[in-house]
């Protein structure tokens, strides 16, 4: 085979460490064709950005190539020099990394770095390079592109900054471009048009790319072959619509299994079976029984956030984050709050629980009447036991100073719903009852992993016995198969326990598998806010169906195939 | 810092330094621990601002350079009657601005030197009136016989009377006033020297006064600097940066003994340094003990016992000093050969405190100044050793002289047991009864540095007869019972009497005065 | 500029509290009128000299006087010298800038450098020698070491000059003892001594921030962009380890004023810092006021200028995005 | 797991000589300065032991030396070491007494500033900022000096010490304050104190409990580092004469006075305190280095 342009034999990459040496990559073959984007997936801890940077020649520290062999065109780069190896990069092989926001130097225009490069790797006069410069950046699709060579990244979009490392990755017109997680960070309208950009060129150019992300709806999108990875192994391998159709291998099957669909509610997470662990008489304590009606409601809220300001005389301005008429949550409903970064939908959500106060507006509980007349320390207790929070990032919501057990004792103590000395059984059973072994009290939060990690958290909410849930983005910071997991866990906890929920996230699939009823932000405002079935399936307002059309699908889309097809 | 980065610069400037040595041979580079506190010579009554500015400023009389009283501004002298003395004004005799000297200026000086904010009261304390009879003539007339009004006319400094009110001067500078004064940082005397340029506490240059009446000596430019780190102090010498070293620190004797180039000048100095005691004050200050112990003479004796001076000179003093028998050094009128000091003993000092009711000692605070005389603070702490043996406690406040001095001094006196010394300007025992020992009477101008505040009666009467007497071998003996009667009440513990000591280039020829003068006009640079 | 007039502002504030401290200090620490007159001094004279001198008026008042004199450059008349306090000032200041100009353009051509350096080749042996020398800078009491450069290089080797400052040349128009050899071979050793300890201070917070920025993902995107390592150090990496670099050097500024206090003392440096140590010594109050006020303005004057190299390098700042 | 991290801790520590050989010496100091008493042949601050006769002895392996003094002695008769023990227990008093001042007001300010932000923030940090107009070492210079101007001299020599505490102290908070605020800052944004909030726990609670205990690192770091800096300042103002007192003097005391005698051919009483002050220092320092890297393993 000659147009194999890259390739990897047997490739064994490790850490060397005192307590043994951990391999991270362990006897990979893979092979990338001109004119072909290869998907590298697997969850976390896969190995599949090591093997991007090992292509690079950037393994981080200690790690080393201890194994096999990195082909480019039948040059061998393992046993390559650093300089030779230095000369290759941007040359030869571009690389993508995750987040634009960072991967620009703050304190240099974005012409200059992109003209810099040029003119290294091309070795031109500046003078010349910059012209080319103002090109390149007006192919990755950045409007009038010369006056923007001026300004600085800061002054650039997410997406438009991604296109700017795009075209800097490609400024030295590589053979094989590394795009490790490219979209990751960004919002999925932006994600599609630079998942298309990056088709493109590789197409019109006939370069071979290696996709690397966590996300089987980026591949589905993208990708020609597919490669599965876990724990550093290959597991299986094939054209993209086969592996992700008919997969062979079990894990890959559950990995596909694991993904919430965006086109219909599955049942395990509509009617879950319902567990009682003897904890739950407990945690029903003290409710009055379900009555119907509204559990909370928002009338006419708004939230300012004060800006800089621009001039010194100038007053201080200001950006309005969330402004809605109204929004009710019935009791034990669960109510899905969707919206691209910055929509205003974390914000809303926290001022529906308390968190934030309002600028303008009230928020009415069913249980504690309007927000504004919970004055008394008692009342305000009250409150705070009833509505509950479980946050996105499960690393930075548990305190690592904190042994568990004093993280879930601490809130049962203060609000008194337990004698010191049957606490810690309390915790115990909690802590079952969430999943986890009753004595994991005694450990510190960072032995546990990300998902456990979350459950401590759900566990640390329901200490409280709350009647009223937010989650907010609970799932994101998870991989696939975990977060199908958590997902099965709350809805089962919401309907033994009869909870009500607002979920926030910008996941359309998560969304749709958990609400009964779905409201769609957009720059503060709600869009559409209809029953989950109605508004999936019949979108009515533009803004939604642009969500749900770009929204990628593990299944991939149509029209997608089509122009895969047509290339 | 890396080295060999500096070395060749270091190299080239050690040539450079080494060359323009020679060029200035004429220059006399001192350096003083102190500094001139001011250029007023009416002002601060401080030795070695007076003695710099000596070099100035003159009086109508002066030592010479065998220490004899000769005539400076005054060509000569003669006494009418026992209290009346006529000055013969030298003529001739320029400013260094360049206008006349005449008897209107001394009158003026004298009248400055009295004034409220004057600190030279005393000069002119036996003097009845001045006059001038013309021109160059001025006749004083003193309110009994002084057989002492030359010496203590020494002192007394004379300032142009035009000069001064032109600039605002007649007055001497007020100490306690926030005011500007034109005469602390400008001078014009009729000295050999005129101070070309003065920045305090940094650096002070003198230049040879070419329209000097008198005949100086080859040094046609001083450098005065001030550097109070003994360690600097010395190291500038050794390395040539200065030629003249005063004082040099005793530690440092044998160091310039064996250095090249440098030699040590030591003689003795007509200070005598002592321990006081509050003898005036019902209760002690600054102390938890009840009443006044030092008001018992055994106690007193007790102390002269307990103090070690001889070790003190062995050890802090490197046998730089003399033991003190009494208030005086040798060489001063009035010294009485027979005195004794109290030996050292422990035993007899814990047995008088017994006596006196004191067997455990007591507790006390004592005051010291640490950059006044030589190791002043050493000696301090060395004696608060000695007393912690015959069990009295001694907290000790040491401190610069400049805070020192406003706590000890009139009007407060605010200390019960101190470190001091005194040098007679005059060399005349006289001198110490009417300022240390005489019985303390502030009106008349007498006592004032009396701060133990002792008193002893019968010396205080000789001490007054002798001021009227002329005939000097019964005035001697007068002052020699005096101070015998003083001795013998331990006014004072006498400690010792220190030596003169400077470090000096090979090349320099100084002149040592036991007063601490350093009259320039007699050095010489070889 | 916004950021700018912002900090102007500020700046003026902080001027304004230091010259309260200032004026607290001058007006009651030591009661002015028993400086101004003998303890004989009858109690109806003192009153007369309060109403005369306004220290009975509202305290505002008299900090507001205090200020109005204070920016004319009045600060009282020193006691213990009889003169101006600012003729003083005047007479000292020129003695320490050029010390601590000297001092500091030596600290900044050896420390930026070698900062640089050990934050590339961290685990190179020479750069553990530097960062090891480096601690012992930041250690040695500058007293200590003055004396020993002075046991040196006066007394052993007698290169240089033990005290003092050398013969001053009038060169542009500026009075410097920089300008003649006697003068520099005077400089020399202070300057040395008051550089190291800002050396070690100022080398090691170079290398820190470049450890951190070396880390960043514009630094790995900068060498996946193949550039060569000298861009990517010098071009890349070192502008962004300024920014903070230059703050604290803008501190490092005041403090070497501070220090300097001590190199003059041990080397009988003529200068603001042995004025210092003589008001303290003596108690004189309006100098030591004075001295507060004036610090206080070198530390505010120098921030500005930070402020304004940020506003250079940092265009976040420059477009209000920080 | 948690005792991969413990012995993490201890691989570290003995992966560096240097740092482990700095905290054997600094242990060693305190006890031998705290226990000065105990350890001392001598008892330099009493002066009924002190006899002028033997002033001035070598060190014991010099000729003409003393063996009862094994540095020798000084002006005085002070055995050396004895005086380099007492004075080193002044000195460390005053710098592990003047940090901790430090630490508390500082930990106090930037919590509440860092906490609850806004105007709170906003005065308190301009307050901070204009107390940073004046390098600790001088405000603590200017401190001491007026201090010294305003009392009578017996009572500052009397509180020689306390007085120097609260200088550096006061001089010294500002650093504190700034990376406390800091930290507080950041930890106020994580989820865990907003889950707090939703909890309904006591602001104090929160700020005691949670927050509290996450910025402890950082001020660990900078507080070792500051004992070095009270140090040395401490030694520095004893040497400006505006320190403690002639009959108890502190290591930087001892270095003044021992510094009159460089050239004396006395070197002792300058050169063994100097060595003291100065590896009392680099030790402190190089301690505080390691576990700052410690503590930020991206630095490993």
């Amino acid at each position: 085979m000659t147009d194999i342009l890259c390739k990897t034999q047997d490739l064994k990459i490790t850490f060397p460490h005192r307590l043994g040496d951990f391999t991270a990559v362990h006897g990979f073959d893979m092979e990338v064709r001109r004119g072909e984007i290869v998907g590298l997936i697997g969850e976390s801890g896969a190995g599949k950005s090591t093997i991007g940077n090992a292509i690079m020649g950037l393994l981080s520290h200690p790690g080393v190539v201890s194994g096999g062999r990195i082909e480019l065109e039948g040059e061998n780069l393992v046993d390559l020099s650093d300089t030779a190896m230095a000369r290759l990069r941007g040359g030869r092989i571009g690389m993508i990394f995750q987040d634009p926001m960072t991967s620009l130097n703050p304190l240099m225009t974005v012409g200059d770095q992109l003209s810099e490069s040029i003119a290294i790797l091309q070795d031109l006069p500046l003078a010349q390079a910059r012209q080319m410069a103002a090109d390149r950046l007006d192919g990755v699709g950045i409007p009038d592109a010369a006056s923007r060579m001026g300004q600085y990244p800061h002054e650039f979009s997410g997406g438009m900054r991604q296109r700017v490392v795009i075209a800097l990755a490609m400024a030295g017109d590589p053979d094989l471009l590394i795009a490790d997680e490219p979209t990751t960070a960004l919002d999925v309208s932006v994600q599609k048009q630079v998942l298309d950009l990056i088709r493109s060129i590789c197409v019109e150019r006939s370069l071979g790319v290696i996709l690397v992300t966590h996300d089987m709806g980026v591949i589905a999108e993208t990708a020609d072959r597919v490669y599965v990875m876990r724990y550093g192994k290959l597991v299986e391998t094939g054209p993209t619509a086969q592996v992700i159709h008919q997969p062979t291998q079990q894990y890959t099957q559950d990995l596909i299994a694991a993904i919430p669909s965006i086109d219909h509610r599955e049942d395990r997470f509509r009617n879950p079976a319902k567990k009682t662990g003897e904890i739950d008489q407990w945690l029903l304590q003290g409710h009055k029984g379900e009555g119907s009606g509204d559990y909370v409601t928002a009338s006419a809220l708004t939230k300012d956030f004060a800006t800089k300001k621009k001039s010194f005389w100038g007053k201080a301005g200001s950006f309005r984050a969330v402004d809605i008429p109204g929004l009710s949550i019935k009791r034990g409903e669960v109510l899905g709050l969707v919206g691209e970064s910055g929509s205003g939908k974390s914000t809303l959500g926290r001022m529906m629980t308390g968190l934030i106060p309002p600028s303008s507006g009230s928020v009415r509980y069913g249980d504690h009447g309007l927000m504004t007349d919970v004055r008394t320390r008692a009342a305000r207790k009250a409150l705070r036991r009833d509505v509950q929070v479980v946050f996105q990032d499960p690393y930075s919501s548990l305190n690592s100073r904190m042994r568990v057990d004093h993280i879930l004792a601490e809130p049962i103590r203060f609000h008194g719903l337990a004698e010191r000395e049957e606490t810690p059984r309390l915790v115990g059973a909690l802590l079952e009852r969430v999943g986890l072994p009753a004595d994991s009290g005694r450990k510190f939060p960072h032995q546990f992993s990300g998902g456990q990690r979350q459950r401590i958290c759900i566990a640390r909410a329901l200490s409280v016995r709350p009647r009223f849930l937010l989650c907010d983005e609970p799932t994101s910071a998870l991989d696939v198969s975990i977060q199908a997991d958590m997902l099965a866990l709350l809805m089962e906890l919401r309907r033994s326990l009869g909870l009500t929920m607002l979920f926030v996230s910008h996941d359309l699939a998560v969304v749709r598998q958990v609400s009964d009823r779905v409201a769609v932000m957009k720059q503060g405002q709600i869009v559409e806010c209809r029953a989950a079935e109605a508004l999936y399936d019949a979108p009515e307002n533009e803004y939604t169906r642009m969500l749900l059309e770009t929204a990628p699908r593990a299944t991939g889309h149509e029209n997608t195939q089509n122009m895969r097809r047509a290339t | 810092m890396s080295k060999n980065y500096i070395a060749p610069l270091v190299a080239a400037l050690a040539v450079s330094t080494a060359l323009v040595a020679p060029a200035q041979a004429e220059t006399l580079r001192i350096a003083s621990q102190g500094d001139a506190t001011s250029l007023d010579p009416h002002s601060h009554n401080e030795s070695f601002t007076n003695y710099f500015l000596a070099n100035v400023y003159e009086g109508l009389v002066a030592r010479d350079k065998d220490f004899e009283i000769a005539g400076q501004l005054a060509q000569s002298w003669e006494q009418v009657d026992a209290k009346t003395w006529r000055f013969t004004l030298r003529d001739g005799v320029s400013f260094h601005d360049g206008s006349v000297f005449a008897a209107d200026d001394v009158i003026f000086s004298m009248d400055r030197a009295l004034s409220e904010t004057s600190n030279f009261k005393h000069v002119l304390a036996s003097v009845e009136s001045y006059s001038a009879i013309d021109d160059m003539t001025v006749e004083v007339v003193t309110k009994a016989p002084n057989p002492i009004l030359l010496n203590d006319l020494l002192d007394l400094m004379i300032l142009d009377k035009q000069w001064s009110e032109a600039n605002g001067a007649a007055m001497p500078i007020n100490l306690q006033a926030e005011e500007k004064a034109y005469s602390a940082t400008n001078a014009n005397g009729t000295g050999p020297f005129q101070v070309v340029s003065r920045a305090q506490g940094e650096k002070t240059t003198l230049a040879a006064f070419d329209g000097y009446w008198g005949d100086a000596g080859n040094v046609t430019e001083v450098v005065f600097t001030p550097i109070n780190n003994a360690a600097t102090l010395v190291s500038a010498l050794l390395s040539g940066e200065v030629d003249l070293v005063m004082p040099l620190p005793l530690q440092d004797i044998p160091r310039v003994e064996n250095g090249a180039g440098v030699k040590v000048v030591s003689s003795a100095e007509a200070r005598t340094m002592y321990i006081g005691m509050d003898q005036w004050r019902d209760q002690i200050i600054e102390s938890p003990v009840e009443g006044n112990p030092f008001l018992d003479l055994r106690v007193r004796q007790a102390i002269a016992h307990a103090v070690d001076a001889q070790a003190i000179i062995d050890r802090v003093m490197q046998g730089q000093a003399t033991l003190a028998t009494q208030y005086l050094m040798d060489k001063v009128n009035g010294y009485n050969p027979d005195l004794t000091r109290l030996e050292y003993s422990v035993d007899t000092a814990k047995s008088l405190l017994a006596e006196a009711g004191y067997p455990d000692g007591f507790e006390v605070t004592m005051d010291c100044s640490t950059d006044r005389y030589v190791n002043d603070g050493q000696i301090c702490q060395a004696t608060v050793s000695l007393l912690a043996r015959v069990g009295i406690k001694v907290n000790l406040i040491a401190q610069p002289k400049a805070q020192f001095f406003p706590k000890v001094v009139a009007p407060d006196f605010g200390t019960s047991f101190f470190l001091l010394s005194w040098t007679p300007s005059t060399m005349d025992a006289l001198n110490v009864f009417q300022n240390v020992l005489g019985t303390r009477d502030l009106e008349n101008g007498k006592g004032a540095w009396n701060i133990s505040g002792c008193s002893v009666p019968e010396a205080d009467a000789l001490a007054a007869e002798a001021a009227v007497t002329m005939d000097a071998t019964a005035r001697e003996k007068m002052l020699q019972d005096a101070m015998a009667l003083m001795v013998e009440d331990v006014c004072l513990v006498p400690l010792h009497v220190q030596q003169l000591v400077w470090g000096a280039a090979e090349n320099i020829d100084v002149v040592q005065h036991p007063t601490f003068e350093f009259p320039l006009e007699y050095f010489n640079v070889n | 500029m916004y950021f700018l007039l912002a900090r102007l502002l500020q700046a003026t504030i902080v001027m304004l509290c230091v010259a309260l401290v200032g004026f607290l200090v001058f007006q009651f620490v030591g009661d002015p009128v028993l400086s101004l007159v003998g303890q004989e001094t009858s109690v109806e004279d003192r009153e007369a000299l309060r109403e005369s001198l306004g220290l009975n008026d509202p305290i505002l008042v008299q900090y507001a006087r205090y200020v109005v004199n204070a920016v004319q450059g009045d600060f009282g008349i020193s006691y213990s010298f009889n003169r101006d306090v600012s003729e003083m000032i005047a007479d000292r200041l020129p003695a320490t800038i050029e010390l601590v100009m000297l001092s500091g353009v030596l600290s900044l051509l050896l420390a930026i450098p070698a900062g640089i350096y050990t934050g590339i080749r961290r685990k190179g042996g020479i750069a553990q020698t530097i960062m090891a020398l480096s601690v012992i800078g930041v250690s040695i009491p500058s007293f200590l070491l003055g004396i020993l450069l002075i046991l040196v290089f006066s007394v052993w080797l007698n290169w240089l000059p033990s005290f003092g400052r050398g013969d001053v040349a009038v060169v542009l128009g500026f009075r410097s003892s920089l300008f003649t050899w006697d003068g520099l071979s005077h400089a020399l050793m202070p300057a040395a001594v008051l550089c190291l300890f800002q050396l070690g201070v100022i080398l090691r917070l170079i290398r820190a921030e470049m450890l951190e920025v070396l880390r960043t993902d514009y630094i790995r995107f900068a060498w996946a962009r193949g550039l060569p390592g000298g861009r990517v150090y010098f071009r890349h990496a070192l502008k962004n380890t300024l920014v903070p670099v230059v703050t604290a050097i803008g501190l490092q500024l005041s403090s070497l004023f501070a220090f300097s206090i001590i190199t003059e003392r041990v080397f009988q440096w003529p200068g603001m810092g042995s004025l210092l140590l003589h008001a303290i010594g003596q108690s004189d109050i309006p100098l030591l006021a004075a001295y507060l006020i004036f610090v206080g303005l070198v530390f505010t004057i120098s921030n500005l200028v930070v402020d304004a190299i940020y506003v250079l390098i940092d265009p976040r700042i420059r477009h209000g995005a920080l | 797991m948690l005792e991969r991290i413990r012995s993490d801790f201890w691989y570290e520590l003995l992966n560096s000589p240097v740092t482990v050989v700095s905290a054997v010496i600094i242990a060693l100091m305190i006890i031998g300065c705290t226990f000065a008493p105990v350890f001392a042949p001598h008892t330099p601050f009493d002066p009924a032991t002190i006899s002028i006769m033997d002033n001035n002895m070598p060190p014991a392996w010099a000729d003409g030396a003393d063996p009862r003094f094994l540095l020798g002695t000084d002006l005085q008769g002070r055995d050396v070491l004895s005086a380099m023990l007492y004075g080193g227990r002044i000195s460390l008093q005053v710098g592990i007494g003047a940090v901790a001042l430090s630490v508390v007001i500082g930990m106090i300010v930037g919590l509440v500033a860092g906490y609850f932000g806004g105007m709170t923030d906003a005065v308190l940090m301009r307050v901070a900022e204009i107390q940073f107009a004046f390098p600790p070492i001088l405000i603590a210079l200017l401190f001491n000096g007026i201090l010294k101007a305003s009392l009578p001299a017996d009572v500052f020599a009397q509180a020689a010490v306390p007085i120097m505490i609260l200088a550096i102290g006061l001089a010294g908070w500002v650093q504190f304050a700034r990376i406390v605020r800091a930290s507080a800052m950041v930890q106020r944004g994580q989820d865990y104190v907003t889950a707090c909030h939703a909890i309904g726990l006591p602001t104090v609670t929160i700020i005691l409990r949670h927050i509290t205990p996450n910025i402890l690192g950082p001020v660990l770091v900078l507080a070792m580092l500051q004992i070095a800096v009270a140090i040395v300042t401490e030694a520095t103002l004893s040497f400006l004469g505006l320190g403690t007192p002639l009959t108890e003097p502190s290591l930087g005391a001892l270095i003044q006075i021992g510094s009159q005698y460089l050239f004396s051919g006395i070197w002792w009483v300058v050169i063994f305190p100097g060595i003291m002050l100065l590896v009392m220092v680099v030790a402190f320092n190089l301690v505080a280095d390691w576990v700052r890297d410690y503590l930020n393993p991206r630095l490993r």
